[in-house]
């Protein structure tokens, strides 16, 4: 290992160039640390930022766009509302529950941090087939971590989704949303400009020798045989002093005693501090020696660089301190002044027991990493896989059993195992919870609620990234629109290979240039999201996932609209069915091929779907609406059948084989129940609003009919549904007790 | 007969989390709310108290266990020795528990995961703050949201509650009947709920705060609350005994 | 003086350990057919001050007994309890 | 030959751990201020099958780096493997 100590710690040779001329000398090993630390790709986002620049980010409601620790958009009455998502799926890897746990802990402190009470949590997963028992353990373990922080702090968990598929399996996706609400002029933001002279303030738990390098290391590199080595960057979460720092923060913000707020995600304090100082637009100092430490032995860059979690900066002016003080004191919180900010040369300037160990300009190290502009190639599979085309297969499999077959694979199933480990209803807020298309909170002392979902398409990603991303913005705004409510805005997490591989970069645009044109034509600006590279192993990369996080608003959620079916309505499937398998559910889990061409996806229509189910909800039109999503129109009967125990009677119009008709995913699509007396009144709403509808049968009686093609009962469904995935968990055969 | 509002105290914890669910729902069923602070050896007047659910400390040596020594503990048990109405939800049935307010114990779920669902559960007495004026059989719809609420006791220790009316609450189906499918935890007897000898301090592992509101589900949580309010203004249980 | 104290606390027998049972239902898949009775407790080290190793002694089980178990449920066990050498404590 | 052992598995020195802190901090409160460095782990206590005491030894130690522990952040010690006098398997 005579490797120069820049490259270890993941700096080019050109990087370290940059950063000498910048400071005008070699930086020492302390600077080499903190440079290498933000100008990780976790942190800098360096080979990302080209792309990230095409998305659309304004509109009327945004209130804060990108770059800051969330964003932020106006709902009215006052009330701002706060979101991000996040991925920790490195160290879930490694340690499936403190990897998740953590994961929960740092987005919610990027809530915190703007000054919001997080109100909501959502957890889109990704991970290998259950057959294994590694990807067994990884999910109890993740899981287990999730419910095991946020039902601990006290934040409903209401929503997300779990996929599995192969390219997952060495490297799940553990991607992490949360939501809080402020009052509009109560955010911190960058707006608010610091004095210098403020003092700041490090508050919550002590720092450690926890997560050393831990975006270095463990979230920008892939997971090679050098794990072992990147393994002590994994960190425990202590959700107990999550919960008092989010108190403590809070009272802080309501009672007006900080200037900033920020939390201590990946780079440490090195990030705080000189995202602090730059925001401001001043320097700052800071003293290693005021820092709390676990360990007293700690060196400076383990001090600038550790991940320990629980810890927040605040920019206090020096008469605020003691009711600072005092509020941590009440809470149970150490708080040390660690420096101020400085009104000259814009450095930041780090001294240990008496000595300087670090002078450079706090704006190059938050700002100042390089931009890169990554090859980019077309993989070389693609045609092939495109051309295989599962839709045009015959079909042997009886359509009942294939349903049947479908409602027990994993991605298809009941999700139930996984939600019930969640306390969703902590707060008193949840009005729809974990089990229907998207869920609804709302924001008390209103009638209004925010409709929250989360989408990513793995296998159409695969097959075409740019309209697999695209669908994930369409899906998530329909998935909200069938409560009623609008789509408003996004925030995402893409969740990709190695960048530095010419197709990974190439699958990376595509799907940026899918949310871009998807977000641009629904009118649902990008607030903020999270890029994580690097997750392969070998040349096996996982599934270019792009995951949405869709915010909804609703006036008034008594109106709103549930999937489940009720007695004696008629069924009705807004939208068109094509001939589309390409990547379907179908095709994966009857067929075992993942091919062919994603459905196609015409925005237009897909905003008309919208409108409908927004205004049929306004009206109080329709009983039920749920989307056609994974399995398309069956597995969108059954679902809403099995949720409302009420079976139905169906006969498929047009000439398409039934298998297509019944299983293809064309986009655009949802089933809408209406009382027969105001049956018209939709038809003509549809008509007016241009979306194609078909009547299909009505609801009621213990049986799922599809007239002269399939005939189940809901009860024998619900078994099928329910059962798969606690059965494929049970035996106990679960690696590693977790907790 | 009163026209003043019952006046209940919920005490915050470090961790506690429904705390904020409990006074909405003192509220909503029409007492007056007061909030009470872990550290403060003072009731604020309240005529009846709630320990809420969350996680104390983290719950994590054991739940309740270090909430147990909490300050403001010793002015409940005094409290609660005097007669007055007690409620332990969920983390505060584990705090009761540790404090030996209330007999037997909480452990790890039998399914060793925690699990957030609506349960039925099955009133045994209307002798205790959330049941009186309820009628033994009654079937009341309410969440559970726990890791660790699988109530266990001695042999000899159930049998003497059972014999003596203590256990409250069962898990049970829409119909009362009971079945280990309907038990969320494991817990012992299918036991949900329990009070003291006194019939003064109760404790159950479901959350009726987070069934008040219809716009947000089922209601089993209003006739507890009711039945608390209205245990709250009457005079010191003796009788129970 | 400073000891290091060990404490063990095991759920009464009889009491499901689900655990315990979580490892033992998962033992055979790895190739492990031959183990048994597994049972997963609470380990719980300390460093306690005190004038000579009778009164640590006594300080624990004091401990143990009022916080660290609860003994509706639990067993506690002492296992140790020593001088500290240098620097054992810490952790 | 039946031998009953005991492992205890904590968190590898210098991760942090709320177990341990919560401990400590509330002990003050309880009147001892003279505990510090209190750290809580698992304790396993199993029953396993094999010819000899070496045999034994060797799987509970694989056992432990398998299933029983993360290597990740946590360590596991093999306290003890003993025969097991009747019945003191039992749990
Ligand atoms: N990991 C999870 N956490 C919480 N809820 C989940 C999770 N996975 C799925 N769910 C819930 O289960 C329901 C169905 O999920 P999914 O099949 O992904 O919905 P859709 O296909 O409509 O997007 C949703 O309400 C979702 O929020
Ligand atoms: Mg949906």
């Amino acid at each position: 290992m005579n490797e120069p100590l820049h490259r270890r710690l993941g700096l080019t040779d050109d990087e370290l160039e940059s950063i000498s001329s910048t400071i005008g000398r070699d930086p020492n090993p302390t600077e080499l640390a903190m440079y290498a630390a933000m100008w990780s790709e976790h942190c800098s986002y360096k080979s990302s930022k080209v792309h990230l620049r095409n998305l659309p980010t304004d509109g009327p409601r945004v209130l804060v766009g990108p770059g800051q620790d969330a964003g932020a958009i106006d709902v009215g009455d006052g009330v701002a509302v706060v979101f991000k998502m996040e991925s920790h799926s490195h160290p879930s890897a490694v340690e499936p529950y403190q990897g998740a746990a953590t994961g929960v802990g740092g987005i919610v402190r990027d809530i915190i941090s703007m000054g919001a009470r997080p109100i909501a949590l959502l957890d889109p997963l990704r991970f290998g087939p259950l057959t294994d028992e590694r990807n067994r353990w990884l999910f109890d373990g993740v899981v287990a971590g999730i419910g095991g922080y946020g039902n601990c702090i006290g934040v409903p968990t209401v929503g997300g989704e779990v996929h599995f598929g192969a390219p997952h399996s060495a490297n799940p996706t553990i991607n992490v949303m949360c939501l809080g609400i402020a009052p509009a002029d109560r955010l911190v933001t960058a707006a608010k400009a610091p004095p210098a002279g403020s003092l700041l303030v490090l508050f919550g738990a002590s720092t450690g020798r926890d997560g050393i390098g831990g975006v270095s290391v463990l979230a920008s590199r892939t997971l090679e045989d050098d794990a072992a080595e990147s393994r002590p960057s994994v960190q425990i979460g202590d959700p107990f002093a999550g919960k008092l720092l989010i108190e403590a923060s809070m009272e802080m913000v309501e009672r007006g005693l900080l200037e900033g707020l920020q939390d201590l995600g990946g780079a440490g304090l090195t990030c705080a501090a000189s995202e602090t100082a730059t925001r401001a637009g001043l320097g700052a100092e800071v003293d290693l020696d005021t820092v709390p430490l676990r360990q007293d032995d700690l060196e400076p860059f383990e001090i600038l660089t550790s991940e320990s979690q629980e810890r927040m900066l605040a920019v206090v002016v020096p008469e605020r301190m003691d009711d600072v003080i005092e509020v941590c004191t009440r809470w149970g919180l150490g708080a040390a002044v660690i420096g101020r900010l400085l009104d000259e040369g814009g450095t930041l300037d780090v001294r240990h027991r008496g000595a300087e160990v670090a002078r450079v300009p706090a704006r190059s190290l938050a700002d100042g990493a390089p931009v890169y502009s990554r090859p980019m190639s077309v993989p070389l599979e693609r045609d092939d896989l495109l051309a295989d085309d599962p839709t045009f297969t015959t079909m042997t499999t009886p359509v009942g059993d294939a349903l049947l077959r479908m409602l027990s694979a994993p991605n298809v199933a009941s999700k139930r195992w996984v939600w019930e480990q969640y306390d969703s209803i902590v707060q008193g807020g949840t009005v729809l919870g974990p089990g229907g298309d998207a869920a609804l909170v709302r924001i008390e002392g209103t009638l209004k609620a925010l409709a929250l979902a989360t989408d990513g398409k793995g296998r159409y990603g695969a097959l075409d990234p740019y309209l697999g991303a695209a669908h994930a913005v369409a899906e998530s705004a329909r998935n909200v629109a069938c409560t009623g409510a609008t789509p408003l805005a996004i925030t995402n997490c893409l969740n990709f290979g190695n960048p530095e591989r010419p197709e990974v970069m190439w699958q990376f645009a595509e799907s940026i240039r899918g949310i871009a044109d998807a977000c641009r034509a629904i009118e649902t600006p990008v607030t903020g999201g999270n890029v994580s590279f690097y997750n392969e192993s070998g040349d096996s990369a996982i599934w270019p996932t792009a995951v949405i996080g869709m915010v909804g608003l609703i006036h008034d959620y008594r109106l709103a609209v549930r999937h489940a079916f009720g007695d004696g309505t008629l069924v009705y499937v807004m939208g068109e069915t094509f001939p589309e398998l390409g990547g379907s559910e179908f095709a994966e889990s009857v067929l075992g091929v993942v091919a062919g061409r994603p459905p196609a996806l015409d925005l237009e229509r897909e905003r008309s779907l919208h409108s409908l189910l927004v205004d049929s909800a306004r009206r109080d039109l329709i009983r039920s609406a749920h989307d056609c999503g994974d399995g398309g129109l069956a597995i969108a009967l059954a679902e809403s059948a099995m949720a409302g125990s009420t079976g139905f009677a169906v006969s498929i119009p047009g000439d398409l084989p039934s298998h297509v008709a019944l299983f293809a995913e064309s986009a655009s699509r949802a089933v809408v129940t209406v009382d027969p007396a105001r049956a018209s009144e939709l038809e003509d709403l549809a008509a007016d609003l241009r979306v194609p509808f078909a009547r299909i049968g009505e609801t009621g009686g213990p049986r799922m009919v599809f007239d002269q093609i399939a005939d189940v009962t809901v009860d024998e469904a619900t078994a099928t549904y329910e059962d798969a995935i606690p059965k494929l968990m049970s035996g106990e055969r679960v690696l590693r007790e977790a907790g | 007969m009163t026209a003043r509002a019952p006046r209940v105290g919920v005490v915050t914890f470090p961790g506690s989390l429904d705390d904020r669910d409990a006074v909405r729902a003192v509220r909503a069923m029409g007492g007056e709310a007061v909030p009470l602070w872990h550290g403060e050896r003072d009731l604020g007047g309240a005529d009846a108290v709630i320990l809420p659910g969350g996680f104390s400390y983290g719950d994590y040596l054991r739940t309740g266990a270090i909430a147990r020594f909490a300050p403001v503990m010793e002015e409940l048990r005094a409290f609660a020795d005097a007669g007055r109405p007690v409620v332990g939800i969920c983390n505060g049935f584990q705090i009761l528990c540790e404090a030996s307010l209330l007999p037997g114990a909480l452990i790890r779920n039998a399914g060793r995961r925690f699990v957030c669902r609506w349960v039925d559960v099955r009133v045994e007495t209307s002798l205790s703050p959330l049941t009186a004026g309820l009628v033994a059989g009654e079937v009341l719809r309410v969440p559970v949201k726990h890791g660790e609420g699988q109530f266990v006791a001695r042999g000899d220790e159930l049998d003497r509650m059972e014999g003596d009316g203590l256990v409250v609450f069962r898990y049970c189906d829409p119909d009362g009947a009971l079945g280990a499918e309907h038990n969320p935890n494991g817990s012992a007897a299918a036991i949900a709920g329990v009070r003291n000898e006194a019939g003064n301090v109760v404790g159950l592992m479901p959350h009726p705060e987070h069934a008040i509101d219809p716009d947000l589900g089922p209601t089993g949580g209003q006739p507890m609350f009711a039945a608390l309010l209205q245990s709250a203004l009457e005079p010191v249980a003796s009788g129970i005994r | 003086m400073r000891y290091v104290a060990r404490v063990e606390v095991s759920l009464k027998p009889g009491l499901l350990d689900p655990q315990g049972k979580a490892i033992e239902g998962s033992l055979p898949a790895l190739g492990w057919s031959n183990v048994s009775d597994v049972r997963v407790g609470k380990y719980v080290r300390l460093v306690v001050d005190a004038t000579d190793l009778e009164a640590a002694t006594t300080q624990v089980g004091d401990m143990s007994r009022r916080l660290l178990s609860n003994p509706v449920i639990e067993d506690a066990v002492i296992r140790e309890v020593v001088e500290d050498a240098v620097g054992n404590g810490r952790a």
